[in-house]
Parts: structure tokens; C-alpha cells; sequence
């Protein structure tokens, strides 16, 4: 992997781009502009960059190719980005802000408290606007605007307990959460779904500062009371390997799985072949179901901004969802009630993912409407640096 | 119980070592460091890479480090704390310049090393595991017996060395020092440069276990505060005092509170907050630090 | 009336003219909306960073605030929608409550000094949260959504504020609201400084067993700064729930509460309206730099560290050269 | 004369040292008492005793009758027995008129709310205050520097500036921490005058000094201490023969006994 400068790398295509941008220009396509509000700095910046570079990578990929087509006219997308820095007061600043700006479409935020926070924005402005936040009040009525992103984890638990129960013999689960909102939903979403299931849950009390480095006392007692599975709930990327490694140095030997999208990269680094086994869930990750367009996608991110990051396997969709609504209804680039009608009714191909794939709008039986992207919901196995797919489900 | 306790000094020797930089150069210069956790994350960049990255030994990673870090604080001081200081009207204006601080290190940190948890190999494999009853990788065994030794190390340059001389009077009375003709600016510079060399060296062995991230930062300082309020602000047993009885609550805490939720930290926080209204000095500290 | 004073009365009325007529008139024809947020903003936070400023005022680096602001979101929220009370009662609930809650958690803490006291507010500012976190009446990690926004404030029948939901633009009444606290605050935070009890406190920050042996009850006069600076926390919190019709045990959180201290030292310590200058610059230079991309962090915290070199008591301090400073 | 101060077997124990040892006086009305002793003598930590900063071990200081030991300074002051430090205690950002204006806190009728309002009381503990203060500053010969920042003042008008914040706030008994340190023959002798018009104006005065020509010079008596405890109490004549006194001061430099 040659991730070493990544700061080199990304000056050299800085100039790349600019040169290759000024060469674009002569073209004077209409630029279609789609916003970003999420978070790209502090602690939490993980999250939100990975989003942002997806649709920066996405969006160049397209300028490059000529446009996006809509109605017979090229387009060229502007990705208008706010770092809302995890602070919903700086979120509903940014939904603002692209509201000024004249944008409909807008992706983030990444948590639950800003989700919450920018919808009377978006509502009064008539922005959709596609946050990475589980809340169902988000997205059932009279709430309308807001479009979940990614698979959550209310719909992606119940599939990996129930494959991990039939063919994993699974049948003590111990789930442990960041002590934050958005993490400790996860929790209770989780344990609701694996009691359902009719698991045994030995722990579903533990949590830890989300600045926690070192996670064996946290987890000394969640495993002494010998889970077959231990539940790690909305971890964060960073924190995911330090877990597994602290999970495996105690001398723990069962599974360990999480519900949220993880980097192979960094299980790799941070906790090597201990993260073996480890369970996420991805978009189209793993290589035997990626089509052509998914390598190429992963390819151009990689040069644009030195590595890649596999959490934008699932954070890929989001951009691509708008655009091809829009393209299906092309009155609801000005208008978003025109989005909503079509949402019901929008079927596309989903260019990432081998197979007869789509991409629709679901989400009737957890909101009562659509208003859900379609990700294929890909539960992986870590293994030796890449993700394996272990089995493929739908959300409807 | 066992598990509980060795966790507890496990973490306690880190927690104490972070500390003991962020008092020393609170104990010189009456600064609280606010950017000290992110001298701690540069740290552990630097050393992931020269030993992850370019795959150079452990050992010379961490000098690279330690070298690095100490110019860095060097720097910070002679630059940036040397003339605010010298020129604002009440001392709490470096804390603006603190805060400022971190936050630029933090933007430096996120554009040189990106925003990926990073990690490097294990610099030891295999594990202790007595009955199940302690269970301790033998790597984080040498990383605890480092730090201890390094604190060793600190307390003794402290106590016999010249500079540790000079710079103790410089903590104890800053005027009378320099009657006595110790150079405070050369030793505030000294000190400094020491109290990053110290954090950035934690960041660097604990690269090894807990990887590195740069949006840690702001929260590693605010543990560092309170281990250092715990012990008493700019006394070092009291720094090292306080890391370990951080280290020790947070262990035990989790171990026996853990079925009850989200309390420990709770309880930790409260009790810090009670402990400091009846003793304000901290275990070991002067009033009114 | 002496000139002087003359002359601050009219500059304050000026001042009040620009922020409530000509400033809602060149966003309108600008069709600049989004700036209504950005002020109303920058006007709460102002509110609740003069609260802090009050605190420096007797000595005391405070980083609880967003303790308080979490707190009085937390009450007005709680009150609308559990037991459906106008938001206009609970706003100055929130700000009670949180003013009886700082008694409790004054009364021990603020004997201390210096670090220790900036320290124990730093670690109150998670505590509160965390408690935000643990208990019911909060609703726990999934916080307080869909508050509904301020309905009309009546008295005998006569309309003093409309219902917000019937206003064209909301955004502009909550701009109209948090603007005219924002004025009242620090008027009052004016008076308050100029007046003896102002002295008092000035005589807490320059030494406390001084003001004690000349007979001032410093424990008591430090209780009540203390809970004027968390009254005003509360206030600010409960117009940023109702503006957000969402609170969050995460809404307010350490970084706010550095950042109010901020604001305070970036205006200038010495100066009442210091906090009100450093808000408006740290939250628009921090927007302004919006265009710089990834850099926008770098270059914010470069210009930070250059105005501490440069100006190291502050921005108003700028007057400082021939210039008698009196608070 | 009645007693206004009466201090009863007081003592302080830091640690297992006794920095007050079963120390007993009483202070008569409208006198100059002087605390003497050699360095560690117990002397601050006896006014930091009777000001009630310290509690004492065991013991007691009673103000006219009324025992004031363990109450809160303000409280203290209230009642009458106010304490001033050492030259850099004074308010050091503010000119000297608002220092001295400041001490009159006490009589002020007021409500802080009531500052804070304007209301009528406020403005005329306003105006008084003012009045009051600039008396003072007249008395000691302050009011050339009456609109001067108070730490720009040089070294003798600081003490003088103690002394009237002493005096602003009217009280009874005034406890005077080395009012001469570090003056010259001048200076001295300018303070000495100021502290006997302090005196005049009917207020009683405990000092603790260092300086024997001052204190033998104003006065009436002298309590001295050594190890915390007291060894002699008596006139400045009486004093100066004493042989424990001497004896305690043996050792000493000659010019700290002066005379």
C-alpha cells in the first residue's frame, strides 16, 4: 500500500485536478450543486471525511466523463461542503447555508443529534437531505425529508444474529457501547432485536468514554460472562481494532461483530490477525461481488486522496441515489416534493455491485415510508487485511 | 479482581506519564498545556512513521521522537508563550494561546497523517495468562515497565541533575530563582521542551499497543488535567500519584460498576469534583496553584 | 445627564438601531437568510459567553458554561413537551433553574482558584452530560425531539410575541428574540459592572482576602455572580432547543464550553462587551474560512495564535495606548 | 479604659509545631498595642488568628465581650476588627480613590440589587462613600495620587494606601500588618504620624512590626512573642529592660533592635 505521504500524494493531485479542471471548464456544462454537511474535523473526522471524499471522487469521476445526463443536458456537480465540526448548532448553520446557496440535495450529517437539529431547516427550506443517523424519528411522518443513508442497525442486527445463531451456534450475546447517544440507540436497538431472537444477553450495560484508548478494563468484566458474541454497538472506526485487540489479548475466542461500516486498512494496523473473523457490515466491499465501476471508484479515490477508505463502500451510495432520482424525475431538481413522488416509485441499476442489483428506496416496514437508500446490506468477515462476504440481505 | 488491579497499574504507569509533562511545565510556567495531548499525538505519528512506515527499529523511533517533540516545545515556548506571557495583562490569556495551539497542531496532524485510527506491528508476541486469573500480553508488560522506568528516570534528572536543579527552584519560587541567578528562560525553555519530549514519547510506545489517532488529542488533555488536579497542579509525585489512582478507579470502577451502566465515569467525575471542594490543593499540591 | 453618559446612551440606542432595523433590511434585500441563523447564533452564544465573562470578572476561569446552556435546553425542552408549557414560561425556568443549580454547585466549588476552578467546570461540563445520558426525565441517549416551535405569548388577551408558527419566517423571530436578549444582557451586564456591585466583584478578581477583611461577603457575592453567569447559559440553551426543536445530551459539550471561554479571552477580559466581539469573530471567522476547504482549521487556528501574539489582551484592548481602561 | 479586644489563651497548632502557644492579652480602647518578635515568632499567624482567617486550635478572641473566633473574616469585619496586609495587598487595578471609596462597603444601606438599580440609598452611599474617601486620602496625604492606578504607586504611598482602606472602613479596631517595612527614617516617621492620627480619629490600633524605633516610639504597649508564645507585655520602657526580651533577641543584628 503506498500510503505513506499522504499529504505529498494529495498536493501532487491537488495539481493534477486544478490543471485537469481548467481543462473541463472550456465545456460549460450547467453545474448541478449537491451539499454536504457533516463533520470533517476533531475527533469524530473520520466519519464525515470519508463521506465528503466519496462525493468528491464521485463527482470528479463525472465531471471528467463529461457530465451527468439529466434530460438530455450535461451536468457538471459541485459538491458544496460545511464541517458542522459534531456540533448541531454548526449543523443547522450549514443547512442554512446550502439552503442560501440555492441546494436541494444534501448528504449528512453523520449523528443523531444533527440529524435532529437541521430538520426544521430542511423542512422549511424544502432540502432532502440523507444523514447517517438512526433515530426512526427521523424518517417516519410527519417527519419527510430525511432519507437514511446506509443500512441501520435495527435492520442489519436481527440478519447477522440470526445467521450467526444457525450457523455459528451463537447463543450468548454481551454488547458494548460508546456512552454517547448515537452509539448507546445502537445498543438498545441491538439488544431488542437479539432478545427477539430469543439470545441469551449475558451484557447490555457496559459503555466507555468514546476517548477511551485502552479497552481491557472495559472489557475485563463484559467477558467474564463468556459470550458467544460480543456486540461491538456503533463503534467507530478507530476504536473497533483496539477492542478486538483488547478483546483477544484477554483471551477471548468467540465472534465479535458491529453493525456499522468498518476500514480494513485500519483492522489491519491496529490490530493485525487478531481482527480476524471480525464482522461489519460494508456497501459493495468485498471483491468477489464489486463490478467494474466499484474497482474504479476505489481506484480514483485512491489517487485523489492517497488511500482509501473502505467506509465509503456504503457512503458511495448516497450521491449516487440523488442523482439518479433526479435523472428519473428531472422536474425534482428544483423541487423536492417532485423527489418524494418519485422516491416511491424510482428503480435504477446499481452500477457497483454485480449482479441484477438495484437501487430503490425502502424502508416502509421500519418507517412506515420510504425513505431509506437500498445499500445491499453486505455483512463481511475480515480476514488477513480484506473483508470476505459472508451473505448478502435486503432491507425493505 | 487480579485483572482489575493489573489493568489498573498497566494504566496507571501511562496515565501518570502523560501527566508528569503536562505538570512539569504547568509547575515552570504556571501554563496550563492545553495542547499537551496533541504533542502526545504527534508523538505517536512520528513514531508510526519511522517504525510502522519506514520500518526502522522501535528503539530509534522513539529517540526520533522524543528529539522531535522536544523541539517542538523548545520552539512553542521560545515563539509563542515566551512573548504572550511576557506582554498580557492577566495569565490566563495562555490559555487562549494553548487552546489556539492545539487546535493547530490538531489541523496539522489531520493533514499531514490523515484522520485514520493508525497502528503498528506488535513489537512482542504472545501473552502472560496465570489461570485465567491475570491475563496480560507480554508486550503491554514492557510498555508498562518502560514508562516506569522512565519515570524513574524523570524523577532522578530531576532531583540530581543541574537542569532538573534549576528547574525545581524555578517551580518552587520563579523570583527567587532568578535571584538566585538561575536562567528562567532558558530553563522555561528547557522545561517545556521536556514536558512535549515526555508526552511525545508516551504517544510513541503506546503507538504500540493503542495505535494513534489524530482526533485524540483534546481528550487525552483532559484526562491529563485531571490526573494532574487529582495529585495537585504542578507537584510531580503528585502527577504520578494522580495517574495511578486514575488508572486504578477507571479499572476497579469498570470492573465492579459495570453492570449498572453508564456510572463509572459518572462516579469518577463527581468524586473529582466533591474530592477537589474539600481538598482544592489536589493530594499533594500548594494552595492555589 | 452628564455627556458622557449622554453619549454611551446614544451609542448603545445606534447600536440597537443597526442590529434591529437596518440589519433585518439589508438581509432581506440581500435575500441573505441564512444569516439570521448565524447571527441569532452568534447572539445566544454571546449571551451565554457573557455569562462566563462575569465569572473572569471575579476571578474565575470558568469551562462549565455548556453545562448550563445543556441544562436550561434540557428544562425548557422537558417542560414543553412533556407537560406542553408555553416555551415562554419555561425560558425563564431555564434560566432559574439552572441559576439554583449553580448555588449547589457553587457553594463547594467555587472556593477554589485558578486551574482547580477551571478544572472542576471543565469535568462538570461532561458530568452534565452524562447525567443527560443516564436519567429518564431526559429520555436518555435519544434526546428530545420534535419540540414544537414557541407558540404566542398572551397576556390578558393582548399578543405580545406571535406564534412563531404562523410567521412567515421563524428564523427572523428567533433573530428579533435572541438580538433583543442579547441587548438586554449586556446592558444589564454594563450596569452591573459600572455600579458598586460591579466593583465588588472587581475586587473579588483582584484579591479575595482583601474584599473579605473590608467587610465584603465574598462567598456570597461569588454565589451570586455565579449564578447570574449560569442564569444566562440557561437562557442561551433553551432558545438554541427551541430553535433546533432537538436537544441533545451532546448538544452542548466541552468544545462549547471552550469555546465561550474563548470568546471572552479573544474579546478581551477587560472589556464588558468583549464577549460580544469575540463571538461575532471567532463564529464568522471561523464561517468566513469556510471557502479554505481542509485548511479552514489550519489557517483559523493560525490567525488565533498570530492575535495572541499581537494582541494579547484582547481585541477591544487595541484602544488600550492612551486609553484609561475602567472594566 | 475598657477592653474592645480580648485575646484568651489562644492557640495554633500547624502540624505538631505551635505557631500560637496559649497566648493571652487584651487590647483597651483607642490604643496603639504592638505585637513584636523575632522572625517566626507567631506574630501574622496571630493576626491572621484574630482577623478570624485561621480558626485557632483551641482559645478564643472575643470583641467587646462577644467571642468572634471562627466566624466568617467579613463577618469580622462587620462587627468592627479589620485587617490590613502587607503593602501588595491592596487592589491593584483600581486607582487609589476607588480602593479607598471600595472599603467603605461596610456602610453601605444599599442592596446589592439596589447598585445595581440606582436606587436612592445607592446614590447617596455613593456620594458619601466619595465624600468620606477623599477625607482620607486628605489625612494621608494621598489625594495628590487619588486618581492613580494603584499599582503605579510608588513604595511609602502604598502603605499609606493600606492604612486608609484600613480607615475607610470605619471600624473599631484596626489590625496594622508591618506598616514601616522597608521605609526609611522619613517614611517611618511620616507613617508613625499618620497611624497616631488614625488613632486620634478614636479607632483602636494593633500592629505587628518589625521596626523597634517605630513601635517603641507610638506605642502605649507592647506584646512581644517568641516561639508563639508571649514573653512580655508592658510599656516601651518596661520592654526594653525586660531580660527575656533580650534575650530572645539575642543574635539578631543589632540594627533589627535599633534604638
Amino acid at each position: 500500500m503506498s500510503n505513506k505521504f499522504p499529504l505529498l500524494r494529495k498536493a501532487a493531485t491537488v495539481v493534477a485536478l486544478s490543471l485537469g479542471l481548467t481543462g473541463l471548464a472550456s465545456a460549460q456544462n450547467p453545474v448541478l450543486k449537491i451539499g454536504f454537511v457533516g463533520v470533517t474535523s476533531g475527533p469524530a473526522a473520520a466519519w464525515g471525511i470519508s463521506n465528503q471524499r466519496s462525493m468528491e471522487t464521485r463527482a470528479a469521476w463525472i465531471n471528467e466523463t463529461g457530465g451527468f445526463e439529466i434530460d438530455g443536458k450535461k451536468y457538471d456537480i459541485e459538491i458544496v461542503s460545511f464541517d458542522d465540526q459534531k456540533d448541531p448548532k454548526r449543523a443547522i448553520a450549514g443547512m442554512e447555508k446550502m439552503a442560501q446557496e440555492g441546494i436541494n440535495y444534501v448528504v449528512g450529517p453523520n449523528v443523531d443529534d444533527g440529524a435532529a437539529a437541521v430538520r426544521p431547516v430542511a423542512e422549511k427550506n424544502g432540502i432532502m437531505y440523507f444523514p447517517y443517523a438512526f433515530p426512526k424519528s427521523l424518517y417516519t411522518a410527519p417527519a419527510s425529508n430525511a432519507v437514511l443513508g446506509m443500512v441501520a442497525n435495527y435492520q442489519s442486527g436481527p440478519a447477522i444474529y440470526k445467521y450467526l445463531m444457525e450457523e455459528k451456534g451463537v447463543k450468548k450475546v454481551a454488547f458494548i457501547a460508546a456512552n454517547e447517544s448515537d452509539p448507546l440507540s445502537q445498543r438498545d436497538g441491538g439488544v431488542a432485536a437479539a432478545k427477539a431472537l430469543g439470545l441469551e444477553v449475558v451484557a447490555d450495560k457496559d459503555t466507555y468514554q468514546n476517548d477511551t484508548r485502552d479497552f481491557v478494563p472495559v472489557l475485563t468484566p463484559v467477558l467474564r460472562a463468556r459470550p458467544d458474541l460480543l456486540v461491538l454497538s456503533g463503534v467507530a472506526p478507530g476504536n473497533a481494532p483496539l477492542l478486538i485487540r483488547a478483546a483477544r489479548e484477554l483471551g477471548y475466542t468467540g465472534l465479535i461483530s458491529t453493525e456499522t461500516a468498518q476500514d480494513a486498512q485500519v483492522l489491519q494496523e491496529g490490530a493485525g490477525e487478531l481482527a480476524n473473523g471480525f464482522i461489519s457490515v460494508g456497501g459493495a466491499s468485498t471483491p468477489e461481488i464489486r463490478t467494474a465501476a466499484m474497482e474504479e471508484f476505489i481506484d480514483r479515490y485512491t489517487k485523489m486522496f492517497g488511500e482509501y477508505n473502505d467506509e465509503s463502500n456504503t457512503k458511495v451510495y448516497a450521491l449516487e441515489y440523488i442523482l439518479e432520482t433526479i435523472k428519473a424525475n428531472p422536474a425534482s431538481m428544483a423541487d423536492v416534493e417532485e423527489f418524494k413522488k418519485t422516491m416511491d416509485t424510482f428503480e435504477a441499476k446499481n452500477i457497483y455491485m454485480k449482479g441484477d442489483a438495484t437501487l430503490k428506496y425502502v424502508g416502509s416496514t421500519s418507517f412506515g415510508q420510504k425513505r431509506q437508500v437500498s445499500v445491499p446490506m453486505v455483512v463481511n468477515e475480515y480476514m488477513d487485511g480484506e473483508f470476505r462476504t459472508l451473505f448478502i440481505a435486503e432491507v425493505d | 479482581m487480579e485483572q482489575a488491579i493489573v489493568n489498573g497499574l498497566y494504566l496507571g504507569s501511562q496515565y501518570a506519564l502523560i501527566a508528569l509533562g503536562l505538570t512539569l511545565i504547568f509547575a515552570l510556567m504556571n501554563v496550563l498545556n492545553f495542547a499537551h495531548g496533541q504533542l502526545y499525538v504527534l508523538g505517536g505519528f512520528i513514531t508510526y512513521v519511522v517504525y510502522g512506515q519506514l520500518g526502522l527499529p522501535f528503539v530509534l523511533a522513539l529517540v526520533a521522537t522524543a528529539v522531535t517533540l522536544a523541539l517542538v516545545g523548545a520552539a512553542i515556548e521560545k515563539f509563542l508563550f515566551r512573548p504572550v506571557i511576557r506582554r498580557s495583562v492577566r495569565e490566563e490569556s495562555t490559555m487562549l494561546l494553548a487552546a489556539a495551539i492545539a487546535f493547530f497542531l490538531d489541523a496539522v496532524i489531520l493533514l499531514l497523517f490523515g484522520e485514520k485510527q493508525r497502528g503498528v506491528p506488535k513489537i512482542m508476541d504472545g501473552l502472560l495468562n496465570w489461570d485465567f486469573r491475570i491475563v496480560m500480553p507480554y508486550d503491554r508488560i514492557l510498555i508498562g515497565v518502560l514508562s516506569i522506568f522512565i519515570i524513574v528516570g524523570f524523577i532522578l534528572y530531576m532531583q540530581y541533575s543541574k537542569p532538573g536543579r534549576a528547574m525545581r527552584a524555578l517551580a518552587q519560587d520563579r523570583v527567587a530563582a532568578q535571584l538566585m541567578g538561575v536562567r528562567v528562560d532558558r530553563y522555561s525553555m528547557i522545561g517545556f521542551a521536556l514536558g512535549a519530549m515526555l508526552a511525545g514519547v508516551v504517544g510513541g510506545l503506546l503507538v504500540t499497543i493503542t495505535g494513534v489517532n489524530s482526533g485524540i488529542g483534546g481528550p487525552i488533555s483532559i484526562k491529563a488535567f485531571m490526573m494532574v488536579m487529582i495529585g495537585g497542579a504542578g507537584v510531580i509525585s503528585g502527577a504520578i500519584a494522580g495517574g495511578f489512582i486514575l488508572g486504578m478507579m477507571e479499572s476497579v470502577g469498570l470492573f465492579y460498576l459495570s453492570s449498572y451502566g453508564d456510572i463509572t465515569y459518572l462516579i469518577i467525575f463527581a468524586s473529582l469534583m466533591v474530592f477537589l471542594a474539600i481538598r482544592p490543593q489536589g493530594l499533594m499540591g500548594k494552595p492555589w496553584g | 445627564m452628564m455627556p458622557g453618559k449622554l453619549a454611551k446612551t446614544a451609542g448603545f440606542l445606534i447600536y440597537a438601531a443597526i442590529l434591529l432595523i437596518l440589519v433585518p433590511r439589508l438581509i432581506d434585500s440581500y435575500e441573505r437568510w441564512d444569516l439570521y441563523y448565524t447571527l441569532t447564533s452568534v447572539a445566544l452564544l454571546s449571551i451565554a459567553s457573557a455569562g462566563v465573562w462575569l465569572t473572569f470578572f471575579i476571578g474565575r476561569i470558568n469551562i462549565g458554561q455548556a453545562a448550563y446552556a445543556l441544562i436550561g435546553g434540557y428544562v425548557s425542552a422537558v417542560m414543553v413537551v412533556d407537560h406542553g408549557i408555553s416555551f415562554w414560561w419555561t425560558l425563564p425556568a431555564a434560566g432559574l433553574f439552572c441559576a439554583v443549580v449553580s448555588v449547589f454547585v457553587g457553594l463547594p466549588i467555587l472556593r477554589l482558584r485558578g486551574v482547580y476552578f477551571a478544572m472542576v467546570t471543565l469535568v462538570f461540563t461532561e458530568v452534565a452530560k452524562m447525567v443527560a445520558l443516564a436519567l429518564p426525565i431526559t429520555h436518555g441517549a435519544s434526546g428530545i425531539v420534535n419540540i414544537p416551535l414557541p407558540g404566542a405569548l398572551e397576556i390578558f388577551g393582548f399578543t405580545l410575541i406571535p406564534d412563531f408558527n404562523t410567521l412567515d419566517n421563524s428564523r427572523r423571530g428567533f433573530y428579533f428574540l435572541s438580538v433583543v436578549l442579547m441587548l438586554i444582557c449586556f446592558l444589564g451586564m454594563y450596569r452591573l459592572v459600572h455600579s458598586r456591585m460591579g466593583r465588588l466583584c472587581f475586587s473579588l478578581q483582584q484579591n479575595e482576602e482583601l474584599a473579605s477583611s473590608i467587610g465584603v461577603n465574598i462567598s456570597y457575592l461569588r454565589i451570586v455572580a455565579y449564578a447570574i453567569s449560569s442564569f444566562l447559559g440557561g437562557i442561551g440553551g433553551a432558545i438554541f432547543a427551541a430553535i433546533s426543536q432537538s436537544v441533545y445530551p451532546s448538544s452542548f459539550a466541552v468544545a462549547d464550553s471552550i469555546n465561550f471561554m474563548l470568546n471572552c479571552f479573544l474579546g478581551g477580559l477587560g472589556y464588558v462587551f468583549g464577549p460580544m466581539l469575540g463571538t461575532f469573530v471567532l463564529y464568522f471567522g471561523w464561517d468566513w474560512l469556510f471557502q479554505t476547504g481542509k485548511y479552514q482549521l489550519l489557517i483559523f487556528s493560525s490567525i488565533l495564535i498570530a492575535l495572541m501574539l499581537v494582541l494579547p489582551n484582547g481585541l477591544l484592548s487595541i484602544r488600550l495606548p492612551g486609553w484609561k481602561k475602567n472594566g | 479604659m475598657a477592653d474592645v479586644l480580648t485575646i484568651d489563651k489562644l492557640t495554633r497548632r500547624f502540624g505538631g509545631l505551635y505557631a500560637v502557644n496559649n497566648v493571652s492579652f487584651n487590647v483597651a480602647e483607642n490604643e496603639i498595642l504592638s505585637v513584636i518578635g523575632p522572625n517566626g515568632a507567631g506574630k501574622s499567624t496571630l493576626f491572621k488568628l484574630i482577623a478570624s482567617f485561621l480558626r485557632p486550635t483551641s482559645g478564643e478572641v472575643c470583641f467587646k465581650g462577644e467571642r468572634i473566633s471562627g466566624l466568617a473574616p467579613h463577618i469580622v469585619a462587620r462587627k468592627g476588627v479589620v485587617r490590613t496586609f502587607q503593602e501588595t495587598t491592596i487592589f491593584r487595578n483600581m486607582s487609589v480613590r476607588e480602593n479607598v471609596i471600595i472599603a467603605h462597603h461596610l456602610q453601605s444601606r444599599a442592596t446589592l440589587f439596589g447598585y445595581f438599580m440606582g436606587s436612592r440609598n445607592a446614590r447617596q452611599d455613593e456620594q458619601s462613600f466619595g465624600e468620606s474617601a477623599d477625607d482620607i486620602l486628605q489625612l494621608l496625604n494621598l489625594d495628590h495620587v487619588a486618581n492613580e492606578l494603584a499599582s503605579n504607586l510608588p513604595h511609602g504611598n502604598l502603605r499609606a494606601l493600606g492604612i486608609a482602606i484600613g480607615l475607610a472602613t470605619n471600624a473599631t479596631v484596626l489590625l496594622l500588618d508591618e506598616p514601616f517595612a522597608g521605609m526609611n527614617h522619613e517614611e517611618t516617621m511620616r507613617t508613625v504620624q499618620m497611624v497616631q492620627g488614625v488613632r486620634d480619629r478614636g479607632v483602636t490600633v494593633l500592629l505587628v512590626e518589625h521596626d523597634m524605633a517605630a513601635v517603641m516610639k507610638i506605642s502605649d504597649r507592647i506584646v512581644v512573642l517568641n516561639f508563639g508564645e508571649k514573653i512580655a507585655e508592658g510599656t516601651a520602657a518596661e520592654i526594653q529592660h525586660d531580660e527575656r526580651v533580650i534575650e530572645a533577641y539575642l543574635g539578631i543584628e543589632d540594627e533589627s533592635i535599633g534604638l
